[in-house]
């Protein structure tokens, strides 16, 4: 019992929290005002509970494990929510529902963290439901805006067709290898057509979640669609928890595959790369032009994946956790001048640094960090996935990657040369940031600044996988 | 009279399943949408039927699985009306054409 | 002899470049002429004390390498190493770089009076005393390199004096290109010498090569390139840049122009010093050259006796004084080089070598007395043209006086210096090749010729006629007719230096021999010369025009110089910036340049072309989906398998 | 002397720029914080003599070593070498003279001198390096400060050149990137520069990572036909983002030829070593015809900074011992006098706000100072004896002469006569802008330049001229290192 406590305590704390907000809405209800600190109070102790107490186990017959990796990136996923809370607080105030929004967003935290520890695929397919069906709620948390409902109903909608796939393979699976467990699968897979079929189905699923071209056509429209609070959502937290579970299913579930995945993953990445670049070149919404972004990112950590080893699994959690910073203070920035002035267009990002010289900087750190451009974290990230995607020795696969680093790096400099160049007759009026929204935008520059440079950090992660 | 055997059920599965989809890319109403998905949804529980009963049939995994995609399917169906309710408020339509405003 | 006297030689003259340069505008604006002129005669002084320190020691006179210190190290064998040469030529040279340049101080002080850029051009005059002497005096090969540079640039700031003068802007670029085009030669030359002979010191690079036994003169004469050896390749080039500072046929373009400095200036450099470092560079090399390579010796003796009577026909037709003198230089220079080619090494053949030598000295006194003679007229008439002059000799007595010295001397009538060295060439070409000592000799019947039309018509001819724009009537004081009054002493007496026993190829003395018989052709050539122009010039009379028609299309092509200026244009405007530079260019902005642009334009153009894959419509999004998957797991199950 | 002072200097004068409250503050902050890099960089320079006059033998002088990670193999490595110290003088010395005639910038004083400091932050860091991580990390560090000093404080199509700048030398450093984790693999997981040398790479691995690391290291030194980014990036800068750029970031390029490119991949150098020397021949003659034809000052200088580094890289190809100590020191004088050429371009323009030749003239009246300086750092460009150009080019020729074979003699008389065609477009610019009449009647009023801009081209000057007068330090200061270099490169013990 005592087991069950410390090792689920992640998802306890949770829970708990959902639970309070579910008596703070069912009883009398509190002002935004009020409650939202709360809120980010309970979040900040989420956080550091999950640096505590770490035990290493696993229960319900290897249904749920935990290892001291796993619980470092639940907290990574915890701090990503924490700072969302943050940074969003402007526009969270004014929502009508804020402890739904919450609630929703904890649930989906909740099966996240079901997702990363899952030992089962019955486990890990509840999970992966629970964290996206409330994350397509969120979406269309903006309740007037058209865009919003759009959103929500494209994800929705692909995320149900994406988890009939999803379970067609899985039944396969469960078809020709007689069972679900993570610990029993590999003994059982031979390579059979069926099982590639099988494999190929749940790759999909996966795939979806993290965006992979081809099946990433959802992204950009309901990151568009969605408020910014469950775009950065969308964009950090769950891409993130997907990553490490995918690392999971590869390395461990699917070992026996692994000439398969790894030219799948090869093709996939290029393609990512490639058409995430291209079409973040032309967008005009920062919303949208980060969509692409992160697509494109996401071919990056599959670079990463493809290693196959413990270099590979500690080169995608570091990226992912500068990413959380880069990512977050990009969408912090624009969802603060979002709340503001409601503009959304890079180009009335145009002259902002005449304005608001805080925010193009921390917008212009993070994008810089998204490019891989030192001092940043970015860079040692991306360094770190290259170089352990380099392993293998296939160079032309390097060379691609790195020649696509230039076409990235060519979108962000359109967002700085907006920022800090171009001329502009009306610039964004000065924006009076708040102080915790200051706070968090704050914690990622000094995120994306030290995390690579204290390079201690990533020997934690290191010794974490090994 | 020949009992089915796997096959015919997979048959049968596979079939709906690729009806589900078709339906999933053909039918403009997003409730009928929905309900494409639900049959590929059916088809996923009937393999795991078969496969239980047929291969398996000392290992109960197969049988939970379809429990419990049958309640998800459900909650997911009551998020996805929902959405589609506030899109028909927004839109004052609930054909997928009509809401194809975020695109490139 | 202690090394710093050595080193204040030319270190004078530096000092004077720093002091004016840096502060003569602010704090000595009209003593700098003094400072600049008192430090050069401190080392005018020095040089003459220690040249005849040289000559007085012994009767033979070995290559001293007084002062050294290493610059810059190469490779284990060729190290630049700055030092201070001493031998005949060198203690010749360094006494006639600084008395020309303390007359031409001492000149332009009453010349250049008066000037805004006063200290600025006493700066540039020391700069370039300074370099010429460092070029004289260099120890090694590359020294001299690095000289023969800095007097290149001299020369630009000298002739760019006047830079708001667009002409005097364009003829000193073209006087510093043509030659810096004739330096890469030399460059070129010395990277092969210096491959070849694994040294650029001038002592054992001579040492090394001119033994038969060593080492490395056999192998430069083994390797060959293009049927020549290395070492004839070597000097070749060298010469090449020799020819362009001393102004050979075909790159003697710049000379005449050049005389867009002022006339002092055209006196130093462009007459008696910078000019004729070409001669002293082949004099300098002169047993290598005439050991290991005499075939390029015979190309030095032929561009040089071409030159000579190229540069003569066309002192003929010119009407602007400066330029007839700068002709008359190249002409001059023409005979040295091509004493030198006759020239053979050792006893009586090294005549050629010797009379070169002597030429220069004499040259030296004679040209520079012209020039400035020519300044003082310019002074006075305000015009370089020969049609504005006319009937002076009452006006400017001294300078008339002085000005006929320098053309009897250089015409080659004795007793008058020119008269000396001259007979010598002749003599030398006439034992060294007979062809040459024919176009010697016309040459010299054209020099008479042509020096004297200048004579006459700057002297005598029309009456002279006061136009009212120029302002003071006399000959400029005696602060410029002292250097005249010397110079002309030299150009008169500076014959009688028995000058083989001092500079020979093998140091033996060589006795001047005087031959009556021998002389009585060049005598009379000059003689006849001389009539010539004074019948046609003494008065005014349409006789030269007269005999320019007759001889029309000959008179126009000297008149024009034979079109070699249209033909270098035609190369460089036409050729070298259509055909290379235009190209260049257009292939950087359009090729390379559009390569680059190329590929961004082509990756923003696919992105707009596959703008069509988010449709926006989510059925078209579950087929990209269901293709996705299903292409996947076919490429894994059946082709990949 | 602790290395960690060399860029430690930079960063805290950049971060003290950072906090300064108004214009003032901050340029005599960022003065004598460059200053105190001048002294150190000096500092250095005679410790180093010192311990290398006392015989130590070690290749690299006061090393430190930090372990960063463990996996990929990554320390915090720090040394120098004769090379580097120079590069450090440099470096320093451009930086000081930035400072300074940066002293008249209105728009955003502060960000401007920050990201100038971190650009020299990145160079410095670059130069004592002695891991390959390390050394990208400081290369790249320098992409933002590139962008926004074009960007924003450049003239004319100030947009596309930063773009292309940072896109070009983006994917140069992509190139670099793949080279170093070719290298690291191969050698079996060491980013060491001093491990990697002694380390036996296969041939046939090196001429795959060869090229990469070359041609990346290419980009950013300009070599032919990767140098686009150099007309319109150095045109489009600030003054002291063009010196920067063409005075030091170029020279990382340089620099990271040979001390990676050649030094680690003996191998690779050697098979490519022919068509390095054809594309810098091409380079060396192609950049001085195109820079004939332009009419725009800061054209010319970028154009013949192409043709001026084409030198550098010949050098470096001609692998002999000569050739490769004229290389550097061909980098040396190149980033003195193209960093004091665009800095009197700037004033020139100040002053006369354009920079089209034609449009000047007799300059020399108005602007005595600026013109002699113009005049003296034209001299330097073309090769004057006395002046830095002339040590460095005439060293690589010597070098160059040494190989046997008419290629190599061919190659070098190619490169030597890029020194008429220099000749030419320098004179045809000072020509037209020092002398000649005055163009327009407005000119005449003009002032001559302040004591800021009179001290940068001092300092400047002054560097020239002690590399030109008496080029002996600066050779025995290299000649040792490139001796090792040609040991390693030869294989001759």
């Amino acid at each position: 019992m005592s087991d069950f406590i410390i090792l689920m305590k992640s998802e306890l704390v949770v829970t708990t929290i959902i639970f309070l907000l579910l008596f703070v809405k069912i009883g009398k209800g509190m002002r935004n005002e009020k409650l939202l600190p709360l809120i980010q109070v309970l979040l900040l102790i989420n956080v550091l509970f999950s640096f505590v107490f770490n035990k290493e186990g696993s229960l319900f017959d290897g249904m749920f494990s935990t290892t001291s990796l796993i619980a470092f990136q639940k907290s990574i996923l915890s701090l990503a929510v924490y700072l969302i809370s943050l940074l969003c607080s402007v526009w969270l105030k004014r929502s009508e529902h804020l402890p739904e929004f919450f609630m929703l967003m904890l649930s989906a935290l909740l099966g996240m963290f079901f997702m990363i520890s899952s030992g089962n695929l019955l486990i890990f397919y509840l999970s992966l439901e629970l964290s996206t069906i409330p994350v397509a709620a969120m979406a269309n948390f903006d309740l007037q805006k058209r865009a919003s409902s759009e959103g929500a109903m494209k994800m929705i909608l692909s995320s149900a067709f994406s988890s009939g796939i999803l379970l067609f393979g899985i039944s396969l699976i469960y078809g020709t290898t007689g069972t679900i467990l993570f610990s029993e699968i590999p003994g059982q897979l031979d390579g059979s057509p069926i099982q590639i079929l099988a494999f190929v189905f749940l790759f999909t699923a996966f795939a979806f979640k993290l965006s992979v071209v081809p099946f990433h056509l959802w992204t950009a429209d309901v990151y568009e669609g969605a408020p910014i609070a469950t775009t950065s959502f969308l964009s950090v937290v769950s891409k993130g928890a997907v990553a490490f579970i995918f690392i999971t299913a590869l390395y461990k579930v699917f070992q026996p595959l692994e000439e398969t995945w790894y030219l799948m993953l090869v093709i996939l990445s290029i393609a990512t790369m490639v058409i995430g670049n291209l079409f973040a070149l032309r967008q005009k919404n920062i919303k949208r032009f980060l969509a692409f972004s992160s697509i494109a990112q996401v071919g990056f950590i599959l670079v990463g994946i493809s290693a196959g080893n413990e270099i590979g699994i500690s080169s995608v959690v570091f990226f992912i956790l500068v990413y959380v910073f880069s990512n977050l203070a990009a969408f912090g920035v624009a969802d603060v001048i979002s709340a503001a002035s409601g503009k959304e267009s890079i180009d009335d990002y145009k002259g902002l640094y005449k304005t608001n010289p805080f925010l193009s900087w921390i917008m212009t750190l993070a994008l810089f960090s998204l490019a891989g451009i030192p001092p940043t974290a970015g860079f040692f990230g991306k360094l770190f996935l290259i170089s352990a995607g380099a392993a293998k020795a296939n160079y032309i696969y390097i060379i691609i990657v790195a020649l696509n680093m230039i076409v990235s790096l060519y979108y962000y400099l359109i967002v700085v040369r907006a920022i800090f160049i171009d001329k502009n007759e009306q610039p964004i009026d000065k924006i009076a940031i708040s102080k915790t929204v200051k706070l968090a935008l704050i914690i990622c520059g000094a995120g994306i600044i030290l995390l690579g440079l204290l390079s201690w950090i990533y020997e934690h992660i290191q010794s974490l996988t090994v | 009279m020949m009992q089915p055997g796997l096959y015919h059920i997979l048959f049968i599965s596979t079939a709906l399943f690729f009806i589900g989809v078709y339906g999933f890319l053909t039918r403009k109403n997003l409730v009928t949408m929905l309900m494409s998905i639900e049959l590929v949804l059916n088809s996923v529980n009937l393999n795991f039927i078969a496969f239980n009963k047929y291969l398996w049939p000392h290992k109960m995994d197969g049988l939970f699985f379809t429990l419990f995609i049958i309640a998800i399917a459900a909650a997911e169906a009551a998020v996805a009306i929902a959405i589609i309710i506030n899109l028909y408020r927004s839109h004052n339509s609930i054909n997928v054409e009509n809401a194809e405003e975020l695109k490139y | 002899m202690p090394a710093i006297i050595y080193i204040l030689i030319p270190f004078l003259p530096l000092a004077g470049f720093v002091l004016l340069g840096l502060f003569g505008k602010k704090y000595f604006k009209s003593a700098s002429g003094w400072i600049g002129t008192l430090l050069m005669l401190v080392s005018f002084i020095l040089a003459v004390y220690v040249a005849y320190d040289y000559f007085s020691a012994t009767s033979i006179f070995p290559r001293n390498v007084p002062v050294k210190y290493t610059w810059l190290v190469f490779s284990e064998n060729i190290s630049i190493d700055m030092g201070v040469l001493q031998d005949p030529i060198s203690m010749m040279m360094i006494v006639v770089v600084t008395f020309i340049s303390l007359m031409v101080h001492i000149y332009s002080l009453g010349y250049m009076k008066g000037e805004e850029r006063y200290p600025t051009y006493y700066s540039f005059l020391s700069l370039f005393t300074f370099s010429m002497l460092g070029l004289v005096l260099a120890s090694n090969l590359f020294q001299t390199y690095i000289f023969w540079e800095l007097v290149g640039v001299s020369s630009f700031l000298l002739i760019g004096y006047y830079y708001d003068k667009p002409s005097a802007v364009a003829a000193a670029k073209k006087a510093f290109i043509v030659t810096r085009f004739a330096d890469l030669g030399f460059l070129i030359g010395i990277l092969v010498i210096a491959n070849t002979s694994d040294t650029l010191d001038y002592n054992t690079l001579i040492a090394t090569l001119t033994s038969t036994g060593s080492e490395q003169a056999s192998s430069a004469a083994a390797s060959t390139f293009l049927g020549a050896s290395a070492l004839t390749w070597g000097t070749a080039l060298i010469f090449i840049g020799g020819a362009g500072k001393s102004a050979m046929f075909p790159l003697h373009i710049w000379l005449p122009d050049a005389m867009e400095g002022p006339t002092p200036v055209s006196a130093l450099i462009h007459a008696a010093t910078m000019v004729v470092a070409g001669v002293y560079l082949v004099a300098r090399l002169f047993p290598i050259f005439s050991i290991n390579t005499p075939a390029v010796l015979d190309i030095v003796g032929w561009v040089g006796a071409i030159s000579a009577v190229f540069a003569a026909i066309i002192a003929c037709t010119q009407t602007d004084i400066k330029r007839i003198l700068a002709y008359s230089t190249m002409s001059q220079i023409g005979y040295m080089m091509f004493a030198l080619g006759v020239a053979g090494y050792g006893g009586e053949s090294g005549l050629g070598y010797t009379a070169s030598m002597f030429h220069l000295f004499t040259h030296a006194m004679f040209k520079a007395l012209l020039f400035l003679g020519a300044g003082v007229v310019i002074h006075y008439v305000h015009s370089n043209d020969m049609k504005d002059m006319g009937g002076l000799r009452k006006k400017m007595p001294v300078t008339h006086i002085t000005f006929l010295i320098a053309c009897l001397a250089i015409a080659g009538i004795p007793p008058f210096a020119g008269f000396f060295s001259k007979e010598e060439i002749l003599l030398a070409a006439y034992n060294g090749n007979t062809i040459i000592y024919w176009i010697a000799l016309i040459t010299s019947g054209l020099t008479a010729f042509y020096m004297f039309r200048l004579y006459f018509s700057i002297f005598w001819n029309k009456p002279y006629q006061a136009d009212h724009h120029s302002g003071h009537k006399s000959e400029g004081g005696w602060i410029m007719l002292f250097p005249l009054l010397v110079l002309a002493l030299g150009a008169a007496g500076s014959g009688f230096i028995p000058f083989g026993k001092y500079i020979n190829t093998d140091g033996i003395p060589l006795e001047s021999h005087f031959h009556l018989q021998f002389s009585i052709l060049p005598v009379a050539l000059g003689l006849a010369g001389i009539f010539m122009a004074m019948w046609l010039y003494k008065k005014q009379n349409n006789r030269p025009e007269k005999l320019a028609a007759s001889l029309n299309g000959f008179y126009k092509a000297a008149y024009h110089k034979f079109y070699i200026d249209e033909i270098y244009l035609f190369v460089t405007k036409k050729i070298i910036f259509n055909l290379i530079g235009r190209p260049a260019a257009w292939f950087d902005k359009n090729v390379v340049d559009g390569l680059v642009n190329l590929a961004g334009n082509t990756t923003t153009a696919v992105s707009e072309s596959i703008k069509k894959l988010q449709s926006g419509r989510i059925q078209q999004y579950a087929i990209y989906f269901l293709f996705g998957a299903i292409g996947l797991a076919i490429l894994f199950i059946y082709i990949w398998k | 002397m602790n290395l960690l002072l060399i860029i430690l200097a930079p960063l805290l004068t950049a971060l003290a720029v950072l906090v300064c409250r108004n214009k003032e503050q901050v340029k005599w902050t960022a003065l004598a914080g460059s200053l105190a890099q001048l002294i150190l960089a000096f500092l250095l320079y005679f410790a180093f003599r010192h311990e290398k006059e006392s015989g130590e033998p070690a290749q690299m002088l006061f090393q430190q070593d930090y372990a960063l990670f463990k996996n990929p193999n990554i320390h915090f490595h720090i040394g120098v070498d004769g090379i580097s110290v120079a590069m450090i003088l440099l470096t320093a010395f451009v930086v000081i003279a930035g400072v300074l005639v940066s002293w008249n910038i209105e728009k955003m004083t502060k960000e401007f001198y920050f990201l100038l400091i971190l650009l020299a932050l990145g160079a410095y860091g670059f130069f004592i390096s002695l891991d390959l991580f390390v050394l990208f990390f400081f290369l790249e560090i320098s992409v933002i400060p590139k962008y926004l000093l074009i960007g924003v404080w450049g003239s004319g199509k100030k947009e596309y050149s930063a773009n292309k700048l940072a896109l070009m030398l983006m994917g140069g450093s992509a190139l670099i990137l793949v080279g170093i984790l070719g290298l690291y693999f191969s050698s079996g997981g060491s980013f060491n520069i001093l491990q990697l040398a002694n380390t036996n790479i296969p041939g046939s691995t090196q001429n795959y990572i060869f090229p990469l690391l070359f041609a990346g290291f290419g980009v950013f030194t300009a070599l032919f036909p990767l140098h686009t980014w150099v007309p319109d990036g150095h045109s489009s800068a600030p003054t002291a983002g063009s010196m920067f750029l063409a005075g030091i970031s170029m020279k990382l390029g340089g620099y990271g030829c040979l001390r990676v490119a050649a030094y680690l991949l003996p191998e690779g150098m050697k098979e490519y070593a022919n068509i390095i020397i054809v594309l810098s021949a091409i380079a060396i003659l192609y950049g001085a015809f195109a820079t004939m034809m332009q009419k725009d000052l800061k054209y010319i200088n970028a154009y013949s900074s192409i043709s001026h580094v084409g030198f550098s890289i010949l050098g470096i190809a001609m692998l002999t011992q000569t050739a490769v100590t004229g290389a550097v020191m061909q980098m040396i004088s190149h980033g003195l006098m193209t960093a004091l050429f665009f800095a009197v371009i700037g004033m020139i323009y100040d002053r006369t706000h354009t920079r089209m030749v034609a449009e000047m003239g007799g300059l020399m009246r108005m602007l005595p100072f600026i013109s002699t300086v113009f005049f003296i750092v034209g001299l330097c460009s073309l090769g004057l004896p006395g002046l830095s150009g002339f040590v460095a080019e005439m060293t690589v020729f010597m070098g160059s002469w040494e190989n046997t074979g008419a290629f190599y003699k061919i190659a070098t008389i190619a490169a030597a006569m890029s020194i008429v065609v220099t000749a030419v477009y320098i004179l045809r610019a000072i020509g037209q802008t020092v002398m000649g009449p005055v163009k327009k009647e407005s000119f005449l009023s003009l002032p001559d330049a302040k004591w800021n801009e009179k001290l940068a081209a001092i300092i400047l000057l002054a560097g020239i001229l002690a590399i030109g007068v008496a080029p002996g330090w600066l050779n025995d200061l290299l000649r040792p290192e490139t001796e090792q270099f040609m040991h390693k490169i030869l294989g001759v013990k």
